[in-house]
C-alpha cells in the first residue's frame, strides 16, 4: 500500500480535520507534560475502575461523538439544501452518512447512556460498585478502541461507504474495494465485545448487589430499564459479533457468506443485521425510557403512575423485540405469510409502549411540574416521540412500506424515534445528574437555550422529510435535480439542522461555563431527588455509602427524607473492601486496537502483535492475585465529613 | 446448596451413560433406518436436546445454587431466542 | 476475594461472594454464546444447500472420523465431571488428574477435527468453495477455537492449582472452566446431530 | 412574564407545523399520495386510513399532554400543595392497554389483506392478459427486456395502459429497488433470484421511477421514465423500435453492464437467452418452495468474472 493511499487525500476538508486533529493531539501532550499531568492522568483515569470515574469518561467519548456526527449530519444537509450542489462528491457522501449513522447509533447513544448507567446504577441500587469492576474498564477501553479505530477510517484508509447498514453485495470487496468496510467491520466488532461484556455486567449487578430490602419490585424504574436493556443486549450482540465476523472471513478471507458467486446469500446479512438491529434500537430505547420516568417523577413530586405495568411493558418490548426484524426488508421479495406475521408482531409493540405513555401522563396528573430543563427535555420526548412511534406503525404495515421504504419517509421516523427517543434522554440525564458527576450544576437558562433550539430545530429539520418521503425522495442520495418539487423542504430541513447545530454549540459552552460559574451543589441533593443516589454526597466518595442503606419502598430516598431517618450511624460504619486499580483493560485495549488496525490492512504480522498483547493481558489477568484493599473506618469519616462540609 | 460428599459419582456415570447411549441411538436412527428425513430429524433432534438436558442437570448442576430461578431461566430463554434465530432465519430466507 | 467473608457451609467453589458472583455472570454468558452459536446455525442451515458445484455433506462427512470425535468429547466432559466431582470432595489429586486427562482429550479431538479438515481440503473443499463450506467451516472452527481456548486457559489452570493449591479462588475458576467445557460437548452434540447426521441422512 | 412565555413557544411550533401540514395538502406533486393505478391506490388507501387512525391517537395523547402540563404546573399552583400518593389505576390502566389493541386490530387486518393482495394482478384486471418484463439493475442503470415483445431497452420502459404489468426484477450486481410511486410501492432486485412486482397504470402517462436503495456512487442518478401508453401507441412502439433499433449483442450488453451512468438505449432482441438461469444454488430454494412458479432468470458465471473484471 502506497503512501498516498494511506493517508487519504483530495478534499480540502479532509486536510482541515487531518491538521486539526494533529494540532489537537499536539496540544494535548504538550499540556499533560507542561503540567505534570501524565502520573494524574494514568493514575486517576487510565487505570481506574470506578464506575463513576468511567461513566464521565463515557459521556466525555459520547458528546465528543455527537459533534462528530453532528458535523456529519450538517454536511450532508449543506450537500441537499439546493438541487444540483457540489459541495460533497457522491464518494465522500456516501462515507459521511455512513459514519453518521453507525457513529450516532453505536459511538454517541450507546456510550452516552453507558455512561449515565455507570454513575447512576449503582448508587441508586446502593451499591459499592459494580459486580466486576475490572471488566468494566474493560469494556469502556474495548469500546474506545473501537471507536477509535472507526474515527481514524476518516483520514487512514478511507470511511466505509456501503450505509450503517452496509448491505452486501455493495459492502464486499467486489464493490468495496477499499479498506473502508474492514473497518466497519473490525471496529464494530471490537467495540461489541465491550458492550455485550457491559450487558453481562450490569445484569449481574442488578440481580445481585442491591441494597438490603431493595427487592426487584422496588427498584427504581431506571435500573429497570437498565436490566432489560442487558437482557437484550446479551441475547442480541452475539448476533452481531457472529455477522460482522463472517464480513470479515468475506471481504478478507474469501468466504462465500454473502457474496454473489458461489453459492453466497446477500440477503443473509440483511437477515442476521436486523436480527440485532432492531434489537438494538430498543436497546438505546430502553433505558432512555428509564431516564424520563426518574426525571418525571422526581419534577411531578410524584410517585410513578402504574410501576408494574411500567415494568411489563419494558418486559414485553424486549421480548417482542426479536421477532419484528424483517419490517425492515418487507421489500425483498418475502411472502405474504411471512410479511403479515411480521407486520403485527411489530405493531404490538406499539401497545407496551403506549402504556408507558399513558402512565408517565399520568404521572404528572396532579403532580407539581417543575419545568428545570431535565424535565424540559423529558416533558418534549413525549409529543415528539409519538409522531415517531405511530409513522412506526404506519411502516409497519407491509403492504404501505412498499412505498415508504428507503424514502426520506423513514429517515423522518428514526430520527423522530431516535432524537426524541434517545438523544433528548441523554441531554436530560446529563443535566439531571451533572452535579453527581462533576459537583457542580449546569447553568439553567443556557440549558432551556438549548433546548428550545433542539426542539424547534428538529422539528423543523425533520418534518418536511416526511413529505420528502412521500415526494418520492430515496435516503442516500448526494444529490437531486431541480423540478422534482423537492427544493423548498429540504432548505427548510436544512435551516432545522443548523438550528441543532446551535443548540449544541450552547450545550458545548454551558459545559464550559458551568465550570467556572456554574452553582456548586453542596447538598447532594440539589432536585429535591427520590433515589439512592442523591442519598449520598456530592461528589460522591469513591466507595459510594459510607454504611450500605437499607430500602423498604420505591422511591427510597424519598421515604427516608419522610420519615426523617438518619443516613447512617457512625457506629455502624466498616471497613470497606474495594477493588485496586489496574492496567490491564488500558493495555489490552492497545492490543485491541493494533489488532483491528492490521486486520484492517491486513498486515499480519501487526494483527498478531495486537493478539498477543490481548492474550498476555488474560493470562495476565488470570494469575493475578489482586484482592483489593480495605478503606478504613476513620478514613470513610473523615470523607463522609468533608464531602459535608463539616470540616 | 449444601456441601455434600458422596463417595462415588453416580450421577455422572449414569449420565455418561445415557449420553453414548442417546449419541449412538442417534447414530442409528439417522443412517440405518429408512424412515422419512422429516421423522428422523425430529427423533435425533429430541435426542440432542434431551443429552444437553442431561448435561446441564447432571454435570453442570444448573440447580444448586440459588441463583438457579435466574439460570434456568436464562437458558430456556436463550433457547427460545436460539430457535426464534434458526427457525426464523430458515423461513425468512426460504420463503 | 479471599479477604472477603467467607461461608464455609458451601462447596469451596461458593464460599466468596465474589465466587458467587462469577459462577452466575458465567452462566449468563452462556446465554450469550447459546445466541451465538445458534447464529452460526441459521448461517450454516440457510447456506447448507448452497453447495454451487462444490462438494456435498455426503461426499464429504465420514461417520467413522465424525463418531471418533464425538466420543473424545463426550468422554471429556464426563472426566471434567469427575474432576470436578473430586473438587467437592476435596481431592485435589483427583482433580488434577480427571482435569488433565480432560484437557488430553480435548486435544485429541482438535487433533482429531484438524485431520478432518485438512482431509476435506484435499478434496478441494474449503472456506472459499461454496456458501456451504463457509458456513460449515465457520460453524466448526469456531467451536474448535472455543475447544481450544479452553486447552489453553485449562493449563493456566493448572498451574495456578499446582502454585497455590485448592482455594476458595482456584475452586471457582475450575468450576467455570467445566460449566464451559460441558457447554462446548452441548455445543458439538447439535453439530453432529444437525450438521452432520442431518447431511449424511440419505 | 414567564407564563406567557411558553404558549407563545408552543404557538410557534403550531404555525410552524401547520405550515407544514398545508404544503402538503396540494397532493397532486406528492407522488405518493397521486396514484395512478389500482396498486398504488390500494396502498394510498391504507395510507390515508392509517394516517387517520394516527391522526386520533395523536390528537388524544396531545389533548392529554396538554391539559397535564398547563395544569399541573408548579406555578399554577399553591405553594403548599403536596401531589397525592398515586400507585396506579387498575381500571385506567386496562382501558390504555385495551384500545390500543383494538386500533391494532384495525390496521392490522386491512394490511395482511392488502399484503396478499399486492402478489396478485389486481382486481378487476384478472382477465386481462398480463404482460411480462425482466428488468435487470446494473450499476447504475435499469435494463427492461421485453420477452414476448423481443426488445430491450434501457433506462426507460414503455406499458400499455390498463394491462397488468408483470416485472420480474434480478440484478446483475448490487441490489436495487425497483421503485415507481404513482404506480405503486418498490422490490428489491437481487442477483441469482428473481422476484416479481405486479403494477398497473391506469391512464397513459409519464412517471418517474427511481432505485430507492443506495448501491455506490452513481445512485442518485439511477432513475427511469416510465410511459404509459394506449395499446394502439404501444404495439406502434414496438414495431418501430423493431424496424430501427439495433440488434443487441453479448459485447453491448456487457459494455451496458459496466458500472456507469448512461442515457437511454433500445435494441432488439433481448439479453435474456443467453444469461443462464441459475440453479442449484442454495437461493434457489426460495423459488423451488414458492407456489408461485416465478419466471427464473440471473447472471451466468462468466458474465459475473467480466464484471469483477471491471470493478478492479
Ligand atoms: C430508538 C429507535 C427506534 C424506535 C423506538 C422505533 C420504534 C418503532 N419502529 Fe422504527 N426504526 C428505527 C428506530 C426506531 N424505531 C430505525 C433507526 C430505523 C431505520 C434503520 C435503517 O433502515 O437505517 C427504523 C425503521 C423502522 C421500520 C422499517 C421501515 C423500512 O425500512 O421500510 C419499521 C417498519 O415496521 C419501523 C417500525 C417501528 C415501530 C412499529 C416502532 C414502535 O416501537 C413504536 C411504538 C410507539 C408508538 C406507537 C407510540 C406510542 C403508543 C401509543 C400512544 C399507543 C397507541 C398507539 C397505537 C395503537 C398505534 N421502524
Ligand atoms: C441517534 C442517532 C442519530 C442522531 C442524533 C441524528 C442526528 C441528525 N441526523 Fe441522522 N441519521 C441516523 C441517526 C441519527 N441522526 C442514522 C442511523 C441515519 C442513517 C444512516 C444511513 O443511511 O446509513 C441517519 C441519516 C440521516 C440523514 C439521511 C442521509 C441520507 O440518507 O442521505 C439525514 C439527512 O438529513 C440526517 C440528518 C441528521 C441531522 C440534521 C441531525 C441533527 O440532530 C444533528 C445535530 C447537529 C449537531 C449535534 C452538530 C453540532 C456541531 C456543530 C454546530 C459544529 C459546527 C461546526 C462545523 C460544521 C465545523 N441523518
Ligand atoms: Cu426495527
Amino acid at each position: 500500500m502506497k503512501l498516498d493511499e494511506f493517508f487519504v487525500t483530495g478534499e480540502p476538508i479532509i486536510y482541515v480535520t487531518e491538521a486539526g486533529i494533529a494540532l489537537a493531539m499536539i496540544a494535548i501532550v504538550f499540556f499533560l507534560t507542561y503540567f505534570k499531568k501524565w502520573k494524574w492522568l494514568w493514575q486517576n483515569w487510565l487505570t481506574t475502575v470506578d464506575h463513576k470515574k468511567i461513566g464521565v469518561m463515557y459521556v466525555l467519548v459520547a458528546v465528543l461523538m455527537l459533534f462528530r456526527g453532528g458535523v456529519d449530519a450538517l454536511m450532508m444537509r449543506a450537500q441537499l439544501t439546493a438541487p444540483n450542489l457540489k459541495l460533497l462528491d457522491a464518494n465522500h457522501y456516501d462515507g459521511i452518512f455512513t459514519t453518521h449513522g453507525t457513529i450516532m447509533i453505536l459511538f454517541m447513544a450507546m456510550p452516552f447512556l453507558m455512561g449515565l448507567i455507570n454513575i447512576a446504577v449503582p448508587l441508586q441500587i446502593g451499591a459499592r460498585d459494580v459486580a466486576y469492576p475490572m471488566l468494566n474498564a474493560f469494556s469502556f477501553w474495548t469500546f474506545a478502541a473501537g471507536c477509535a479505530l472507526f474515527n481514524i477510517s476518516f483520514i487512514i484508509g478511507g470511511s466505509p461507504t456501503a450505509g450503517w447498514t452496509s448491505y452486501f453485495p455493495l459492502a464486499g470487496t467486489e464493490f468495496s474495494p477499499g479498506v473502508g468496510n474492514n473497518y466497519y467491520a473490525v471496529a464494530l466488532q471490537i467495540a461489541g465485545i465491550g458492550t455485550l461484556i457491559t450487558g453481562i455486567n450490569f445484569l449481574v449487578t442488578i440481580l445481585k448487589m442491591r441494597a438490603k430490602g431493595m427487592s426487584l419490585m422496588k427498584m427504581p424504574m431506571f435500573v429497570w430499564s437498565v436490566l432489560i436493556m442487558c437482557i437484550i443486549i446479551i441475547f442480541a450482540f452475539p448476533v452481531l459479533t457472529v455477522a460482522l465476523a463472517l464480513m470479515t472471513f468475506d471481504r478478507l478471507f474469501g468466504s462465500h457468506f454473502f457474496t454473489m458467486a458461489s453459492g453466497g446469500m446477500p440477503m443473509l446479512w440483511s437477515n442476521l443485521f436486523w436480527i440485532w438491529g432492531h434489537p438494538e434500537v430498543y436497546i438505546v430505547l430502553l433505558p432512555s425510557l428509564g431516564i424520563y420516568s426518574e426525571i418525571i417523577s422526581t419534577f411531578a413530586k410524584k410517585r410513578l403512575f402504574g410501576y408494574k405495568s411500567m415494568v411489563f411493558s419494558m418486559l414485553a418490548i424486549a421480548l417482542f423485540s426479536y421477532f419484528t426484524w424483517v419490517h425492515h426488508f418487507f421489500t425483498m421479495g418475502n411472502s405474504a405469510a411471512v410479511n403479515s406475521f411480521f407486520s403485527i408482531s411489530t405493531m404490538l409493540i406499539a401497545i407496551p409502549t403506549g402504556v408507558k405513555l399513558f402512565n408517565w401522563l399520568f404521572t404528572m396528573y396532579k403532580g407539581k411540574l417543575k419545568l428545570t430543563t431535565a424535565m424540559l427535555w423529558s416533558l418534549a420526548f413525549i409529543p415528539n416521540f409519538l409522531i415517531g412511534g405511530v409513522t412506526g406503525v404506519m411502516l409497519a404495515m407491509a403492504a404501505a412500506d412498499y412505498q415508504y421504504h428507503n424514502s426520506y419517509f423513514l429517515i423522518a421516523h428514526f430520527h423522530y424515534t431516535l432524537i426524541p427517543g434517545v438523544a433528548f434522554a441523554c441531554f436530560a440525564g446529563l443535566h439531571y445528574w451533572y452535579p453527581k458527576m462533576f459537583g457542580h450544576m449546569l447553568n439553567e437558562k443556557l440549558g432551556k437555550i438549548t433546548f428550545w433550539f433542539w426542539m424547534v430545530g428538529f422539528n423543523v429539520c425533520f418534518l418536511p422529510q416526511f413529505v420528502l418521503g412521500l415526494k418520492g425522495m430515496t435516503r442516500r442520495m448526494y444529490t437531486y435535480q431541480d423540478g422534482l418539487g423537492w427544493n423548498g423542504l429540504n432548505l427548510v430541513s436544512t435551516i432545522g439542522g443548523v438550528l441543532m447545530g446551535i443548540g449544541f454549540l450552547v450545550l458545548v459552552w454551558n459545559i464550559l461555563y458551568s465550570l467556572k460559574k456554574g452553582e456548586r451543589d453542596v447538598t447532594g441533593d440539589p432536585w429535591d431527588g427520590r433515589t439512592l443516589e442523591w442519598s449520598t454526597p456530592t461528589p460522591v466518595p469513591h466507595y459510594n455509602f459510607a454504611v450500605a442503606p437499607v430500602v423498604d419502598d420505591v422511591d427510597a430516598y424519598w421515604n427516608m427524607k419522610q420519615n426523617k431517618t438518619p443516613r447512617f450511624n457512625k457506629e455502624d460504619v466498616k471497613p470497606i473492601h474495594m477493588p485496586n486499580n489496574t492496567a490491564m483493560p488500558f493495555i489490552s485495549a492497545v492490543g485491541f486496537g493494533i489488532g483491528g488496525f492490521g486486520l484492517v490492512f491486513s498486515w499480519w504480522w501487526m494483527a498478531i502483535i495486537g493478539l498477543i498483547i490481548i492474550l498476555g493481558c488474560l493470562a495476565w489477568r488470570s494469575f493475578d492475585k489482586d484482592e483489593g484493599y480495605h478503606v478504613e473506618v476513620d478514613e470513610v469519616l473523615s470523607t463522609e465529613l468533608a464531602a459535608r462540609g463539616e470540616r | 446448596m449444601e456441601q455434600h460428599h458422596s463417595k462415588y459419582p453416580i450421577g455422572h456415570i449414569v449420565g455418561f451413560f445415557l449420553s453414548l447411549v442417546m449419541t449412538i441411538a442417534a447414530m442409528f436412527v439417522a443412517l440405518h433406518t429408512n424412515l422419512p428425513r422429516p421423522t428422523i430429524m425430529s427423533i435425533i433432534g429430541i435426542l440432542a436436546f434431551l443429552q444437553a438436558g442431561m448435561q446441564l442437570f447432571m454435570f453442570m448442576h444448573i440447580k444448586e445454587s440459588d441463583n438457579s430461578v435466574v439460570q434456568i431461566g436464562n437458558i430456556i430463554y436463550s433457547i427460545i431466542i436460539a430457535l426464534t434465530i434458526v427457525l426464523g432465519s430458515i423461513w425468512v430466507m426460504h420463503n | 476475594m479471599m479477604s472477603e467473608h467467607l461461608d464455609t457451609s458451601l462447596p469451596l467453589e461458593y464460599q466468596s461472594e465474589q465466587s458467587r458472583l462469577n459462577i452466575f455472570g458465567f452462566w449468563i454468558f452462556l446465554g450469550a454464546e447459546i445466541a451465538l452459536f445458534a447464529t452460526l446455525f441459521a448461517t450454516y442451515f440457510v447456506l447448507s444447500g448452497s453447495t454451487a458445484g462444490g462438494p456435498d455433506q455426503l461426499e464429504l462427512f465420514k461417520i467413522k472420523d465424525v463418531m471418533t470425535e464425538t466420543i473424545l468429547l463426550l468422554v471429556s466432559s464426563f472426566t471434567c465431571g469427575l474432576a470436578i466431582f473430586s473438587m467437592r470432595n476435596n481431592n485435589k489429586k483427583g482433580l488434577l488428574l480427571w482435569f488433565i486427562i480432560t484437557l488430553l482429550l480435548g486435544a485429541g479431538f482438535i487433533y482429531f477435527e484438524l485431520h478432518e479438515f485438512v482431509d476435506y481440503v484435499h478434496d478441494g473443499a474449503t472456506l472459499q468453495t461454496s456458501g456451504f463450506l463457509s458456513g460449515f467451516f465457520v460453524l466448526l472452527g469456531t467451536h474448535g477455537l472455543h475447544v481450544s481456548m479452553g486447552i489453553l486457559w485449562g493449563i493456566l489452570l493448572i498451574i495456578q492449582l499446582v502454585k497455590r493449591g485448592l482455594t476458595p479462588v482456584t475452586s471457582r475458576k475450575f468450576f467455570i472452566i467445566s460449566l464451559y467445557w460441558h457447554f462446548l460437548d452441548v455445543v458439538w452434540i447439535f453439530i453432529f446431530t444437525f450438521v452432520y447426521l442431518g447431511g449424511l441422512i440419505q | 412574564m414567564k407564563k406567557k412565555h411558553i404558549p407563545w413557544k408552543i404557538t410557534v411550533l403550531m404555525l410552524l407545523s401547520s405550515i407544514f401540514l398545508l404544503s402538503g395538502c396540494d397532493t397532486s406533486k406528492i407522488a405518493v399520495l397521486n396514484p395512478q393505478g389500482p396498486v398504488a391506490q390500494k396502498q394510498y388507501d391504507l395510507i390515508v386510513y392509517s394516517f387517520w387512525l394516527m391522526m386520533i391517537i395523536l390528537v388524544v395523547v396531545l389533548g392529554l399532554f396538554i391539559f397535564m402540563i398547563f395544569k399541573y404546573r408548579e406555578k399554577r399552583l399553591a405553594a403548599d400543595y403536596i401531589p397525592p400518593d398515586q400507585h396506579g389505576n387498575k381500571w385506567l390502566e386496562i382501558i390504555w392497554t385495551a384500545i390500543p389493541i383494538v386500533i391494532i386490530i384495525a390496521v392490522a387486518i386491512p394490511t395482511i389483506k392488502a399484503n396478499y393482495a399486492l402478489e396478485d394482478i389486481p382486481k378487476g384486471y384478472e382477465d386481462k392478459k398480463p404482460i411480462t418484463i425482466n428488468v435487470t439493475s446494473a450499476d447504475w442503470k435499469w435494463i427492461f427486456s421485453y420477452p414476448e415483445q423481443g426488445i430491450e431497452t434501457v433506462n426507460y420502459v414503455n406499458i400499455p395502459k390498463g394491462t397488468p404489468v408483470k416485472f420480474q426484477l434480478t440484478s446483475a450486481g448490487t441490489m436495487a429497488s425497483f421503485w415507481i410511486p404513482e404506480l405503486g410501492g418498490q422490490k428489491y432486485t437481487m442477483p441469482n433470484h428473481s422476484m416479481e412486482l405486479i403494477l398497473l397504470a391506469d391512464k397513459p402517462g409519464s412517471y418517474l421511477g427511481r432505485n430507492a436503495n443506495f448501491n455506490g456512487e452513481g445512485f442518485a442518478h439511477m432513475d427511469f421514465e416510465v410511459l404509459s401508453q394506449t395499446q394502439e401507441d404501444f404495439d406502434k412502439w414496438v414495431k418501430d423500435v423493431k424496424k430501427t433499433a439495433p440488434k443487441l449483442t453479448k459485447a453491448d450488453y456487457n459494455k451496458i453492464l459496466k458500472p456507469g451512468v448512461v442515457g437511454r438505449m433500445t435494441y432488439t432482441g433481448t439479453h435474456l437467452p443467453w444469461v443462464k438461469a441459475p440453479h442449484q444454488h442454495g437461493v434457489m430454494k426460495k423459488q423451488e418452495t414458492n407456489q408461485k412458479q416465478h419466471k427464473m432468470d440471473g447472471m451466468d458465471m462468466d458474465m459475473n468474472m467480466d464484471m469483477s473484471e471491471h470493478q478492479h
